[in-house]
């Protein structure tokens, strides 16, 4: 029946997903099985003992205690037994292993932030190696988000003032999706990440000089891909609707009107100053939400940005 | 399986004042729910307070050195003394109820306008405190502009202190309104030994006004 | 009133002015302090709110048509889902038993003239009200984007009207106790002479149970609620993680209500059931007691399990074991109350009016939603589902099928007795047949969604999540198309003359021994119970109501 | 059941209730005195416990719970699922770990100068509404 399991369930790639799977399987035919059972007494019952006339007389049984205890306790040993296996699934998943990486993740509206035991930041994309147990440490800036891996079976809530861990070894090479669980706003649904389940070898490429593919592109794509992948898009639009944030269209070599009420124009440096230093001009009529990407972009990627808002005219 | 139990009996003696309602079958009946009724609102009352000290507690034991240091703003004489006041109109109160229950209609007069006295002073002596707070700005949230504190975080303890003392002054002034229409009434000579329902639960509303304040006493004014 | 006539039992036809027609005027009834009135107030309220809040539904359904943009934009999304859930559950599903049938019928049940205290029974309507008002002119402050959970520090930050709409909760929390309040005070004094605790039909057990957690559990909401408004007007920082506060202390406030604010979903859904599946296999109830017992249990056990909701926030390993292993046992009763029903049935004369088929559809839409509760119970496979589409299902399965279906239920089956007319039986089966394919149709996909990770509250979502958004979308319209029919034949009966037999279901407890409709005063004098409230036995003895004098 | 009448229902002298008045406020004058004194970590407890005793003799004598035993079990129950409220939280919020992550330098304040091993601001970006520089 692995067909029916590979409908319910997504491709599992962590060691936490044979535990859970086994148990969801099993709660899942006691679903079906009870849902036919019941549905066939049902009309049983019906059929066998359908009202013919008014008069009909039926027997006067109030109840049945041995039966009683029956339907009570049979439940019982079975949602005890759910119980156990839930557990020892959730205490495998919560007992970190000593020697796990630690990575530490930060929620804040409406984006991923990882950061690497090196130091290395990356937004939305979170690099691990394969077969090597991770930790993250989770944390968030603002509201409440939570980290959905559903390819690893795992969640947890990245609270504002405290920390949260989860961590687990993922098990084969590839591109999972992380979703965020906990609604957070408008951009609740577009605050998605992808963890790539590097080999060692890839990861330690990683950690060098970024992801590989993206050093070749050309630069205007690249912007593109920051534009997708960091964050930008939650807040800024590129066919000049409003967002949190002024759309992207046509505003290169354009004068912008600040806050402070002076003009600025935009240009390479402006836009540099707005990604590193976002607070130092907000647009008049926005609010001065946006996170610094100091240290979060290499330099090549916000070059790729500058290229890719000029081309948007 | 009971049989039926005809209760006819019960309307004959019922009968006779104008306050049994229609559905009731005799005014025992009617007391009796009335009190169920009001028991049930003090759970109501017990557990909305009960919020309130749940976080209390919790917000207290995560920023002990921050209540400690705020709770020496309070006065502790003020605190007892308005203790003293409300204990005294719980006594007063429960000799109204006494009153009604042996159809004293003078005494009970009396004895509820001596609870209504109580109340006053009690609202007045929560106004000069409240007025002192102001003035020190020891006000709740963000507009707390208290200087010279030492320990942060103080301004949740003043959270907490006009949260709670302010719902239980609007009990108060709820209470106060009752009993005033309490009065009304016995002057209209509506209670007597055969109906007193409206003295006895009004006076178990009051006296759960005075227990809520005998836990926040201790917890506002007297930790150490 | 007709002073004189005397009442022996069922099936008398004499007429006179009912509740309905005496007195006249729309005044009356504003002013009116009958049970009966306030009911059907309460009813035609909820229905109307139920009507609302279902478009919001649609909406939604309509606009997760597509991945991305569909017909609004994300924040109106963010608003409609708010307002959806905010007012199927405040104004629809928490009334919608215990204020609308409850308040008809309990008192009937019970052989009672009115509730313990009626003027109070009116407050609460008029609470009701006042907050649904409110509410809904939270419209004109731009809405409210919280989800009708208010998850701090979400709701104390963002903008538009949530101070409004939690206000407005805060109020409709009272429309809540004042009933709960009335309903204990009228089972513990108001039964009729001779009506023990166990002489009881069990819809009052089922009221009684849910009146307990209305009156435990709401005052908490209350408070809760006071404080995010404190929270947001004065900063007062209890939830507040950057003034010193804790988030996660307001799910625990949340949730100390409203986990047992789901029982107060479905405990009054047992209730109706627990009448309707004697009435119509005409036998006695299998296992009084432990339906009984059952409901109180599920109403006392519900207050230990809150913390459930919280598995993936961060709690501690033994909290987490504590809390899912209390949860467990909240199937034991329910579990015991569905086999005892399907008891019922067996060896019965099972007639299949409409009310019987919504009975039959509760039972297996409820054993759905019940067992689905396991996934989320135990600790390793809530990791995996929490806060996704199988959520969402499951939740839709025991507040929106099992109790909405079940107040269909109670409404066939009092209906008669509510306005002495009967609707177009086979338009109710072919609905009740619509009703259960499309709300299975829209929900069923939602649990494979849910379990292959689809978040809950998304606007956008990933393509490989379409196609069954699409089949839950048009079963969605399903849906909608079997309750408007209902609307339609509930409505058309109106155009019949009244005329229904006191007892046209052949039930055993009281309400069926008055005229349908009911007289003001329920009762020609004061009914004394001659017999159990599922006594189906052929007796030599004359039946029901006897006459005391006055 | 038997239903008392109204006026059969017991009444207590008012001598009574003048020595419970009495007893409530010798309560009081201990409950002040005893703030003065530190029992260390028992302070809080000893506090409620006298409120405690305060509140019973209001609830038994003036509320006349002590001949009403139904409705004892009505308050005592909400008293009691009270108390589950409170022990359920405290049970969660106390048994969580602190987390830190390993390169938390030193303990950012949430705010300035709180003395909290527990929760603080992560190390990293802007706090949000920070205004502009």
């Amino acid at each position: 029946m692995n067909w029916f399991r590979d409908f319910l369930l997504p491709r599992g790639a962590s060691t936490h997903v044979g535990e859970m799977d086994g148990l969801f399987m099993f709660i899942t035919w006691l679903t079906v099985f009870f849902f036919f059972f019941n549905g066939a007494l049902i009309l049983y019952a019906v059929r066998r003992w359908r009202r013919r006339s008014n008069k009909e007389v039926t027997p006067h049984i109030t109840h049945d205690t041995r039966l009683e205890l029956v339907w009570s306790l049979i439940p019982l040993a079975v949602v005890m037994l759910i119980f156990l296996w839930g557990f020892k699934g959730y205490v495998k998943a919560w007992v970190v292993p000593n020697d796990a990486m630690e990575i530490i993740a930060t929620g804040k509206k409406w984006v991923w932030e990882f950061e690497y035991p090196d130091g290395t930041r990356t937004l939305n994309d979170l690099h691990v190696p394969v077969n090597r147990p991770v930790k993250l440490v989770l944390t968030s800036e603002d509201v409440i988000h939570s980290f959905y891996i559903p390819e690893f079976r795992l969640k947890r809530d990245a609270i504002p003032g405290r920390y949260t861990e989860l961590w687990f070894t993922a098990t084969e090479p590839g591109i999972a999706q992380v979703y965020c669980t906990e609604y957070c706003g408008k951009g609740h649904s577009d605050m998605l990440a992808r963890i790539f389940v590097d080999t060692p070898e890839q990861y330690e490429t990683f950690l060098r000089e970024g992801d590989e593919q993206v050093q070749k592109m050309p630069l205007k794509d690249l912007g593109r891909l920051v534009w997708e992948n960091k964050g930008c898009a939650t807040c800024h639009s590129l066919d000049g609707t409003r967002g949190q944030g002024p759309s992207w269209k046509g505003i290169w070599n354009q004068r912008h009107r600040g806050a402070d009420g002076k003009e600025h124009l935009v240009d390479a440096d402006y836009i540099r100053q707005s990604i590193l230093m976002p607070q130092a001009m907000v647009v008049q009529g926005y609010e001065p939400i946006m996170p610094t990407y100091q240290g979060l972009l290499r330099e090549r990627e916000i070059l790729g940005l500058i290229e890719f808002i000029k081309e948007l005219q | 399986m009971s049989t039926a139990v005809p209760s006819a009996h019960a309307h004959a003696e019922g009968g006779h004042t104008p306050f049994l309602q229609h559905h009731f079958r005799e005014m025992s009946q009617q007391f009796d729910a009335a009190k169920i009724g009001m028991w049930l609102f003090l759970v109501t009352e017990v557990l909305l307070f009960g919020g309130l000290f749940v976080g209390y507690g919790i917000m207290h034991a995560r920023h002990p050195e921050a209540f400690m240091a705020a709770h020496h703003h309070l006065d502790k004489t003020m605190g007892a003394l308005n203790t003293v006041v409300l204990l005294i109109s719980s006594f007063t109160m429960v000799l109204s109820v006494w009153a009604a229950q042996t159809s004293r209609k003078k005494l009970l007069i009396l004895f509820l306008l001596l609870t209504l006295a109580c109340a006053g002073t009690f609202m007045v002596v929560k106004y000069f405190e409240y007025s002192h707070k102001f003035h020190e700005g020891l006000l709740p949230g963000k507009y707390y502009s208290h200087k010279g504190d030492t320990v942060p975080g103080q301004f949740l303890f003043f959270s907490f202190y006009f949260m709670m003392t302010g719902l239980h002054g609007i009990h108060v002034l709820l209470g106060m309104a009752a009993i005033a229409w309490l009065v009304w009434r016995a002057a209209r000579g509506h209670f007597s030994s055969a109906y007193y329902a409206p003295v006895e639960i009004t006076g178990l509303y009051w006296h759960l006004v005075d227990l809520i304040w005998i836990y926040l006493f201790p917890l506002m004014y007297l930790i150490s | 009133m007709s002073e004189g006539v005397l009442h022996a039992g069922a099936g008398h036809a004499v007429h006179h002015a009912d509740y309905l027609e005496e007195p006249k005027g729309l005044w009356s009834w504003l002013t009116t302090v009958d049970h009966k009135r306030i009911g059907l107030m309460y009813m035609w309220s909820v229905l109307f709110f139920f009507l609302v809040g279902g478009i919001f539904a649609l909406l939604i359904r309509l606009e997760l048509l597509t991945p991305k943009q569909t017909i609004m934009d994300a924040e109106t999304y963010n608003r409609v889902f708010t307002l959806h859930g905010a007012i199927m559950t405040f104004l629809v599903i928490i009334p919608a038993i215990p204020a609308a049938l409850g308040n008809f019928a309990l008192p009937l049940l019970l052989g009672a003239k009115d509730v313990a205290f009626p003027r109070l029974n009116l407050a609460s309507l008029y609470v009701y009200w006042t907050g649904a008002a409110m509410a809904v002119a939270t419209l004109a402050l731009g809405g409210v984007d919280t989800g009708w959970t208010f998850y701090t520090p979400y709701s104390t930050t963002t903008g538009g009207g949530v101070t409004l709409m939690v206000l407005a909760a805060f109020v409709l929390g009272f429309s809540s106790i004042f009933t709960g309040v009335n309903f204990i005070a009228t089972i513990h004094k108001l039964r009729a002479p001779g009506m023990g605790w166990f002489e009881m039909p069990l819809f009052c057990w089922g009221m009684y149970a849910t009146a307990l957690i209305q009156i435990l559990a709401t005052p908490v909401l209350g408070i809760t609620l006071l404080l995010i408004v404190m929270e947001r007007v004065l900063g007062v920082g209890i939830f507040d993680p950057q003034l010193g506060g804790d988030p996660v202390l307001f799910q625990h406030f949340f949730w100390f209500y409203s986990h047992p604010a789901v029982y107060i979903m479905i405990l009054p859904a047992m209730a109706v059931i627990s009448e309707v599946i004697p009435t119509f296999s005409k036998k006695t109830i299998f296992g009084y007691k432990a339906i009984a017992f059952s409901s109180v249990a599920i109403a006392l056990l519900g207050f230990l399990v809150w913390a459930h909701h919280m598995f993936v926030a961060g709690m501690s390993l033994f909290a987490g074991a504590i809390f899912s292993f209390l949860t467990f046992f909240i199937a034991i009763p329910s579990a015991i109350k569905v086999f005892n029903w399907i008891a019922t049935m067996w060896r019965g004369s099972i007639s299949l009016e409409a009310p019987m088929l919504y009975a039959i559809s509760f039972l297996l839409i409820f054993t759905i939603g019940g067992l689905t509760g396991l996934f989320l119970a135990a600790l390793s496979t809530d990791v995996h589902l929490h806060d996704t589409y199988f959520v969402v299902s499951h939740f839709h399965y025991v507040m929106a099928g099992s109790n909405l279906i079940a107040l269909l239920a109670g409404m066939h089956y009092w209906w008669p007795k509510m306005y002495g007319r009967l609707y177009n039986k086979k338009l109710a089966a072919i609905s009740c047949a619509l009703i259960f394919i499309g709300f299975n149709m829209t929900f069923l996909p939602q649990f494979v969604l849910g379990s292959r990770g689809m978040p809950r509250r998304y606007f956008n979502y990933l393509p490989q999540f379409q196609d069954l958004h699409v089949a839950s979308t048009i079963g969605s319209w399903v849906l909608a198309a079997g309750l408007f029919l209902t609307a339609a034949y509930l409505l058309a009966s109106f155009r019949q003359p009244k005329g229904m037999a006191a007892n046209p279901w052949g039930g055993r407890t009281l309400e069926w021994e008055t005229t349908s409709p009911p007289t003001t005063h329920n009762f020609e004098g004061q009914p004394v119970l001659q017999h159990g409230p599922y006594d189906y036995r052929p007796e030599p003895a004359p039946v029901g109501v006897k006459e005391l004098a006055h | 059941m038997t239903h008392a009448n109204e006026h059969a229902h017991p009444v207590t002298s008012p001598k009574t209730y003048g020595l419970v008045l009495l007893a409530l406020l010798v309560l009081t004058v201990i409950t002040v005195q005893a703030s003065y004194f530190d029992f260390g970590p028992w302070n809080t407890v000893v506090a409620l416990i006298i409120a405690s005793a305060k509140g019973s003799l209001v609830a038994l004598f003036f509320m006349h719970l002590r001949h009403d035993k139904f409705n004892a079990v009505i308050f005592v129950g909400g008293l009691l699922f009270l108390a589950i409220f409170l022990i359920w939280t405290l049970f969660d919020i106390s048994t969580r770990q602190t987390v830190l992550p390993s390169n938390l330098k030193t303990p950012v304040e949430e705010f300035p100068g709180a003395p909290l091993g527990g929760p603080v601001r992560p190390s990293t970006g802007q706090p949000r509404g920070m205004p502009a520089q």
